[in-house]
């Protein structure tokens, strides 16, 4: 492949969206639009005739390189064998909060956590790590939380006891003594 | 003056100059235009003794020591307290080297030992850092691919936790919650909106309630005032009627919107 | 290409992190680690020879597609990508004391730079480059850290033992730190 072409392989890659063929010539000002047509003609027939797993497409009036159609269900399927997801810190953040203080309320977790947890702690129970253990007293008689079987199972825990006691982490986050 | 009165003056000065250090204005000197930026007290020293040329195993304490002090002072560092805590080290080390030697000179040990000795390890790991950094950069010097088209239909895929992840987002918690469990109590005003909110919420979905429903058995003060409040607001507003079948008995609310049948 | 190739290329391009090669495998059950292997040299192979902008790269354990270091810095002017922030001089410090010495606690990282680095853990855990990985014995059963598969990825490493070992560096004083 001449230079352009590999600039713009590279460009097309790196890209977190598709590009339009005039940000593809700020690329490479020296060369024409006509030269940059070229180029893009050029990596497009050496994805199609040598045989690659990826494929040139415009789309919507921007250049993007795509994964062959015939390959998605394949790679996907791998994907979520492999790949298990992750929670995301808030996620464990509210996780945690409600391993240690359950029953607890949604008022009491966003006291400690300072921003709302709503959508938080639907997903959560969606994904069976908590559920709706009872109702508090009082006004509106908010919704409890607490931990399932599942949440126990995901951190191989046999019960909740398993986890250090809050007063244990708490030593172990205090300023250490100042070193030299 | 005995050897003794002059390391003790020695000391005197020392101690002042430690104390002086951070409140002194930093004198502008011409030449410092761009101020190298230090990790930590350890860094400072380390470019110092290169700067100064003078063997790592040999380190002319009394020297250092003050142009530590110096540097501190010019770069107005903002960790001053870690950096003082290390030019304090230093006039230690002074201090003893000034001691008159007892004893055997054999089992006299060098009190800049264990001062040589981290700076060693300090430098070590200052290599680690250059090859990181190296690294860093010629990875960074490359793209991943970061257009990602979106898939079609997306399955949840099984959860990967572990629990070093969980303890460690205690770990967060417990940093920004000083005290998890005291909860100071503070007066609270009556929230009769909420109160209203609530009750309407309830009679839009059932034709009646009782007062035992609405409030708790064990609700503060300030929570059956809003809702005695909201109530007599929304009996009001026509919303709902009250009823107290006999004296002390449960009151009933019953919905009332016009056009319904009673 | 060969089928195999093209597969692996596919799932190479779709993906913006290292597959781990127990990934690439499940991709192609029938095919044997012999042919995996041998098809991810072809397409190296292929990227090298042919020309192309892009090349694989094997980090951390898993092999990744990046685009050539060449085409970077036109790639940036184009404003098409940017490259990411560098870490502070004292996140790298700690990051390389983790990297040789862990699992680490917090007050040993602190003996050895000098300096309380409390804040500089949270924020790199925040950029998953370290993580909890145990709890020390002792008094507070302090926490532990090791360093992550993306701190691999971030230093283009395949795997830690491409760090220099200790004795190897131009000053070795301690017996070596377990390299892990």
């Amino acid at each position: 492949m001449i230079p352009l072409v590999k600039l713009l392989e590279a460009a097309l890659f790196a890209s977190p969206r598709p590009i339009p063929v005039e940000e593809l010539s700020a690329l490479a000002p020296e060369a024409s639009p006509a030269e940059i047509s070229a180029a893009l003609d050029a990596l497009r027939e050496h994805y199609d005739v040598d045989g690659h797993g990826v494929e040139l497409a415009e789309i919507g009036g921007g250049w993007q390189i795509l994964t062959r159609a015939e390959y998605t269900e394949a790679i996907e399927r791998a994907q979520l064998a492999a790949r298990p997801q992750r929670l995301s810190a808030a996620a464990l953040e509210t996780l945690a909060i409600i391993a240690y203080r359950q029953p607890i309320g949604r008022t009491e977790i966003e006291e400690i956590r300072g921003v709302a947890v709503g959508s938080i702690l639907k997903s959560l129970q969606e994904r069976a790590l908590i559920d709706v253990v009872g109702r508090a007293e009082g006004l509106g008689r908010p919704l409890l939380y607490g931990t399932t079987p599942l949440f126990l199972e995901q951190f191989a825990l046999r019960h909740l006891e398993e986890l250090p006691r809050a007063d244990e982490l708490a030593i172990a986050l205090r300023p250490a003594p100042q070193p030299l | 003056m005995s050897d003794e009165a002059a390391v003790a003056d020695e000391l005197r000065a020392d101690r002042a100059a430690i104390e002086d250090a951070p409140a002194e204005p930093a004198p502008r000197l011409a030449f410092v235009v761009d101020l190298p930026a230090y990790a930590g007290p350890l860094d400072l020293l380390l470019s110092l003794i290169r700067d100064e040329k003078v063997d790592i195993y040999d380190i002319p304490i009394a020297h250092v020591a003050k142009q530590f002090l110096l540097r501190i002072r010019v770069l107005q560092l903002n960790d001053a307290a870690e950096y003082l805590e290390l030019a304090a080290r230093l006039l230690r080390i002074k201090a003893q080297m000034l001691l008159p030697r007892h004893g055997e000179s054999e089992t006299w040990e060098d009190p800049r030992a264990e001062l040589v000795r981290r700076l060693l390890e300090y430098q070590q790991m200052r290599e680690v850092v250059d090859i990181l950094e190296r690294r860093g950069d010629e990875r960074r010097s490359r793209f991943a691919r970061a257009y990602l088209p979106e898939s079609g239909e997306s399955v949840a895929a099984p959860l990967a936790l572990s629990l070093g992840e969980l303890l460690t987002a205690i770990d967060r918690i417990l940093r920004v919650t000083r005290e998890p469990t005291v909860h100071t109590v503070v007066a609270r005003t009556l929230d009769v909106a909420g109160a209203i909110a609530m009750v309407r919420s309830l009679i839009a979905e059932r034709r009646n309630a009782r007062w035992g429903e609405l409030v708790a058995r064990d609700a503060e003060p300030w929570q059956i005032l809003s809702m005695l409040l909201a109530l007599l607001e929304l009996a009001k507003l026509g919303e709902l009627r009250l009823a107290q079948p006999r004296p002390f008995a449960s009151v009933e609310i019953q919905h009332d919107s016009p056009g319904e049948a009673a």
